[in-house]
């Protein structure tokens, strides 16, 4: 079956996604990794399903939750782990971290940590790509949170009035840090993007992720035709907000929607898959692991460097 | 050498930087029926690394909220508010993040009394807070107080210590007349100070937090520390003393202290949480030279951030921050010559002095 | 009638506006008005029906071009001539020119030269009285360029979440500076609101000023029941952007719509009202501008005055 | 004293500052299929003061446009722009409201190159404009650029006649790698100025603007044209030599030029656009104690903006900003002594030799 093998293509990606952050979970009271970690463990899908549904030159402008992203866009995962070591052998030489991965000979155009404030990027890398003619696409992913911010605003009316062939689209875990979604807005994403008449669609099934692809290739396609449009995704964070373990304890949010959302996510369900899948994926990241252990830490060389 | 060794004065208890922040919100809120506390966060577990933790449920979601990402929109908030009586406090975990929020800062709060000729006012309390290590990187690290005390009108404290939190804030919430901005620095927040019941020690302006006679150590903030640690050490170790000024207010310092000690002193080291270029080092060094270009024997030495983004590579971040190591040699270089012989402590990274600092916040 | 004494009223003080806005521009040549001006003429109704709508201690935030709203609010026309000259008598000792005019004892609360940065104050002012329990309202007022900054968003939805007592006054006179409203807004202010659950109207009659106070009557009803509103008066800007001229001969407009709005303009199709009001308007205004003049100009003493 | 006397040399052509920038903006576009400009009113027929007049209609709606009320969004959309290979310049009419993009110009397009460890490039032209006089008030009057040159990855320049636009701009634009912010005057638009065919005699950084053996004179933007007329003054009324200092970038001075100057004449005024407190005047002291405190024989003399917000009536405009008259008079105290007893110039207002600029704007 086609979508069979499309299936496991994805599939085998999120699992990378998974495996990878859950070495990170490893790995990190061992203090190699310092610099925080916001996990998409739980939201892998959003990630892989999207950048399936893209062209491989269509960018994605992301944010500080973007290992899922980086790996789906296709980085090199020795880069990101000498990268998250914060080695000269990562892709950004240890200036980066694990909250600015970036990518872009893959078209991971860099990831920020203040909230919001790639939307416009994608916006304008997609006016770029329509003055010169261009078929490329930007990609801006965000949280939902981040449409509370007033630049959300600007980019929505400005990529309107442009036609700018630009896909906003959201990661909706419901929760901004510890603040759920209702008591930051008052809006729904659909109605709000349609008073800038922009078309929009909200994805509840945020673990399925040919649903993704598909409705990606869909909203793509809008989008490539000079349209913006704007894609929101229900998924969950199974993890805490930055960091590496759970935060149920703290009682600002109850287990039950993550473990309802476990019992439909096929990283778990599809433990066979997993068990065929695991050993490769495994030795992929030991080997990028070890990459990063044997990649040198950066100097005094490198400190004034690039700052221009 | 721990921390907690690092006193500033006899005093009567013991009580961590953030639990200084939250006795003086817990006080305000108490004290003060017009004042709240809205800020993303405030109102949840971690409730802004402690400093804010309960405050909600003790005086309901009315006085302490939380609110949407909307840096620029919250601050203006506080500002109307601020305007019809209210004292608002808020507050953003990244200093970063206030300049989201600049336009409201620096063109309405900081101008409202005077454009308006007394006409109108606007006191209230922004807390923004400085990350540094645990890879922060280049957008969690930066720490603005020249940029906002080059604009007249706003005040600008960088509290180094639980006992000016303690001091300061009573003075300033709901009693500056104007608006005013905290520096918090994430490193001292769990870090425990002995405090002596508030005498006003720690005034709205720069105070000796060290007395010496051989060389001056204008520092600001977490700074302050490194410097009182190194003044140990260089004492310790070579006999040498280190008088050591902390700046506090970067809007409104006591330059004629800085000026009285420099004259005494001759030398000169500035020790800053940010850059140098167009930074506290540079004002230091206009005030001095407008008193007298001869108060300084020889250059002075300065520390602060390398002039780079701050990059997330322990490694380099190590390098990037002024260390313990680098504060000693300042100082001895400043007594002794660069040739001074003395051996310099270990500890490189200034992290490894705070232990109790583990990221990843 | 009733309704007519009411009229005559507003009708009074919109010629009041007018006639001190003309009286501005016979004096801007002589230099003694060293200062931007932003003429409301032909958007008085505005003012004047909005704060005639309004309780005394309803507070309004406002804009550059508020020389009408200070007005129709009471402020004391002494001090606002004083204030354009920049001399000691002004309302802000001349600190604050025609672009900051404020007079807080008659709940006008400043006014910023900075576009939509007000528009949060009003919020903020309404957040305050809603939890103290006062029944005032807040009114934030602006022109239809300001809703395109991202603080306008962050401003509806956190007043759409507190549900605090704010009426968002929007005086669209379809430019901001030269531009027309169509290149730069991709939403109708009403569904923009509606998204994030506020209600709203658009008044089409701008120039009826007993329509805009019973509009205002009805809105501010409505937000002193604890919901924000979003009233949004269509209205014409006769004179250029900043400063006494006309600005047709640019050609970035034409005069035909000015020329409709003012065929229904009541200050000048209702002349023999003029006539009767004129006299004593005049003679108000040259006894300000006589207090301006003979008001001393500010010197080094007041430089230093008032700044933290 | 008129301004066209004000020759920064022998040159072949008069050409205003606004007709210098309208002529490098015109040429960016026909040079550079990837530059475009945005900006509110940059295609209106005003142009954004006449720098961009007609390029609409010359290169077409998707290179030359108008953007709704934006800053932040703007300036978001010009990086990503730049990030894909195209070469934006965007316009504030006033510097005033680059505060609201200054998130994405400080967070963002500072940090891009460095953070990304060289992956990314944002280059891209800023231009913002400095309004003074007229009554401009407190928020149409500031002058960023100490702020900007704080943050490393900012290249700021400060161009002070159409010589150093024609030779600075083509060198900015789509040749330096990052971006630049180039803070221009308002006052200095309609100047006319005797220019050269472009020898990039203006370069990237600090150039002397005059020569002379007396004194050392540190100026910004208009403030450099203020002092060449004071030097002027001073030179016919007292004989005294003023070396004058365009510092001209005012991230990457040359301050070995500035040393050299205040090495030969021992004594210094510097004369900025914007306050002293954390401004270029400190910067220009830290980095002459750094180099040697014996460089400066006396304390120096500072010009720039009185300590408060600007006031908009004009006789305290008149005072809140330095005059010719005081400019004059700094340049002979610093030679001559407090009491020089040398007859100043009447003109106090120093708009009142600029009669081409009349409000409003
Ligand atoms: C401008 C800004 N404000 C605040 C923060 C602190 N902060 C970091 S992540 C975050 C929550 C963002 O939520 P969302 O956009 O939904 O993304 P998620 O973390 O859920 O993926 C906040 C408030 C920030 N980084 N930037
Ligand atoms: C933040 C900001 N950006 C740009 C400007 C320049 N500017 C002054 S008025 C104006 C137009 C505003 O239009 P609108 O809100 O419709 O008000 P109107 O002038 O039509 O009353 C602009 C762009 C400004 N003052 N503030
Ligand atoms: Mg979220
Ligand atoms: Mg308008």
């Amino acid at each position: 079956m086609k979508d069979e093998a499309i299936y496991r293509r994805l599939f085998r990606t999120a699992l990378l996604i998974r495996l990878v952050e859950e070495r990170i979970i490893e790995l990190y009271p061992s203090d190699k990794i310092q610099s925080p970690v916001h996990l998409s463990i739980g939201q892998e899908a959003v990630a892989v399903g999207v950048c399936d549904g893209l062209k491989p030159d269509d960018l994605v402008f992301a944010t500080y939750r973007s290992h899922g992203f980086y790996i789906a866009k296709g980085g090199s995962l020795d880069a990101m782990f000498a990268e998250l070591y914060g080695r000269k052998g990562g892709v950004s030489g240890g200036k980066a971290g694990s909250m600015h991965l970036a990518a872009p000979e893959v078209g991971l155009m860099g990831s920020s940590a203040v909230v919001a404030s790639t939307i416009p990027h994608a916006v304008g890398a997609a006016l770029s790509f329509k003055r010169r003619g261009l078929s490329q696409i930007a990609v801006a992913v965000f949280g939902d949170g981040a449409t509370e911010e007033g630049v959300y605003h600007e980019s929505l009316n400005f990529a309107a009035l442009m036609k700018v062939p630009v896909l906003f689209l959201c990661e909706d875990n419901g929760l901004a840090v510890h603040s759920h979604r209702p008591v930051r807005q008052s809006y729904r994403l659909a109605e709000h993007a349609a008073s800038f008449g922009i078309a929009s669609r909200r994805l509840e099934e945020g673990w399925d992720m040919l649903a993704i692809r598909q409705a990606t290739l869909e909203a793509a396609a809008k989008v490539r035709a000079g349209e913006p449009f704007v894609l929101e995704i229900v998924t969950s964070r199974y993890k805490e907000h930055v960091g590496v373990g759970e935060d149920f304890h703290f009682n600002y949010r109850t287990s039950d929607g993550v473990d309802a959302w476990k019992r439909r996510d096929p990283l778990i369900v599809d433990q066979k898959l997993v068990a065929t899948l695991r050993p490769d994926i495994e030795r992929e990241i030991e080997a990028a692991v070890a990459f990063a252990e044997a990649s040198p830490a950066p100097g005094r060389d490198e400190l004034l460097a690039d700052v221009i | 050498m721990s921390i907690a060794a690092v006193k500033p004065d006899q005093g009567t208890r013991v009580l961590s930087y953030a639990g200084a922040l939250l006795e003086t919100m817990d006080a305000a809120l108490a004290d003060h029926a017009n004042t709240f506390i809205m800020g993303q966060g405030v109102d949840d577990f971690k409730g802004i690394f402690g400093s804010t933790t309960g405050l909600a449920e003790k005086y309901g979601a009315a006085r302490v909220f939380d609110v949407p990402l909307m840096e620029e929109g919250m601050t203006g908030v506080a500002i109307g508010a601020s305007l019809v009586g209210d004292y608002p406090i808020t507050t953003h975990i990244r200093a970063d993040f206030s300049f989201l929020a600049m336009n409201q800062i620096i063109n309405l709060a900081a101008k409202y009394r005077y454009m308006f000729g007394g006409l109108m006012r606007c006191p209230m309390l922004i807390r923004i807070v400085v990350g540094r290590s645990w890879g922060q990187g280049a957008q969690h690290s930066q720490s603005p107080q020249s940029t906002f005390a080059h604009y007249p009108g706003l005040t600008v404290v960088m509290p180094s210590s639980s006992q000016a939190i303690l001091d300061m804030y009573p003075a300033i919430i709901n009693r500056h007349p104007g608006p005013v901005i905290s520096i918090e620095h994430r490193l001292l927040y769990n870090l425990d100070f002995t405090v002596s019941p508030s005498e006003h020690r720690v005034p709205l302006t720069s105070y000796v937090a060290r007395k010496g006679s051989d060389v001056t150590v204008v520092a600001t903030s977490v700074m302050v520390l490194e410097a009182l640690r190194a003044a140990q050490y260089v004492e310790d170790k070579a006999g040498i003393s280190a008088e050591i000024i902390d700046l506090n207010s970067i809007s409104h310092p006591d330059w004629d202290l800085v000026a009285a000690s420099v004259r005494k002193t001759g030398r000169l080291v500035v020790a800053d949480t940010s850059w140098l270029e167009y930074g506290v080092a540079a004002e230091v060094c206009r005030q001095l030279v407008m008193r007298d270009p001869g108060l300084l024997r020889q250059p002075p030495t300065m520390l602060g951030m390398a002039p780079a983004p701050c990059p997330t590579a322990k490694s380099l971040e190590d390098i990037y921050y002024p260390s313990q190591h680098e504060t000693v040699d300042a100082i001895l270089v400043q007594v002794r010559g660069d040739n001074h012989g003395i051996a310099l402590p270990v500890e490189r990274s200034m992290t490894e002095g705070y232990k109790r600092f583990r990221g990843p916040f």
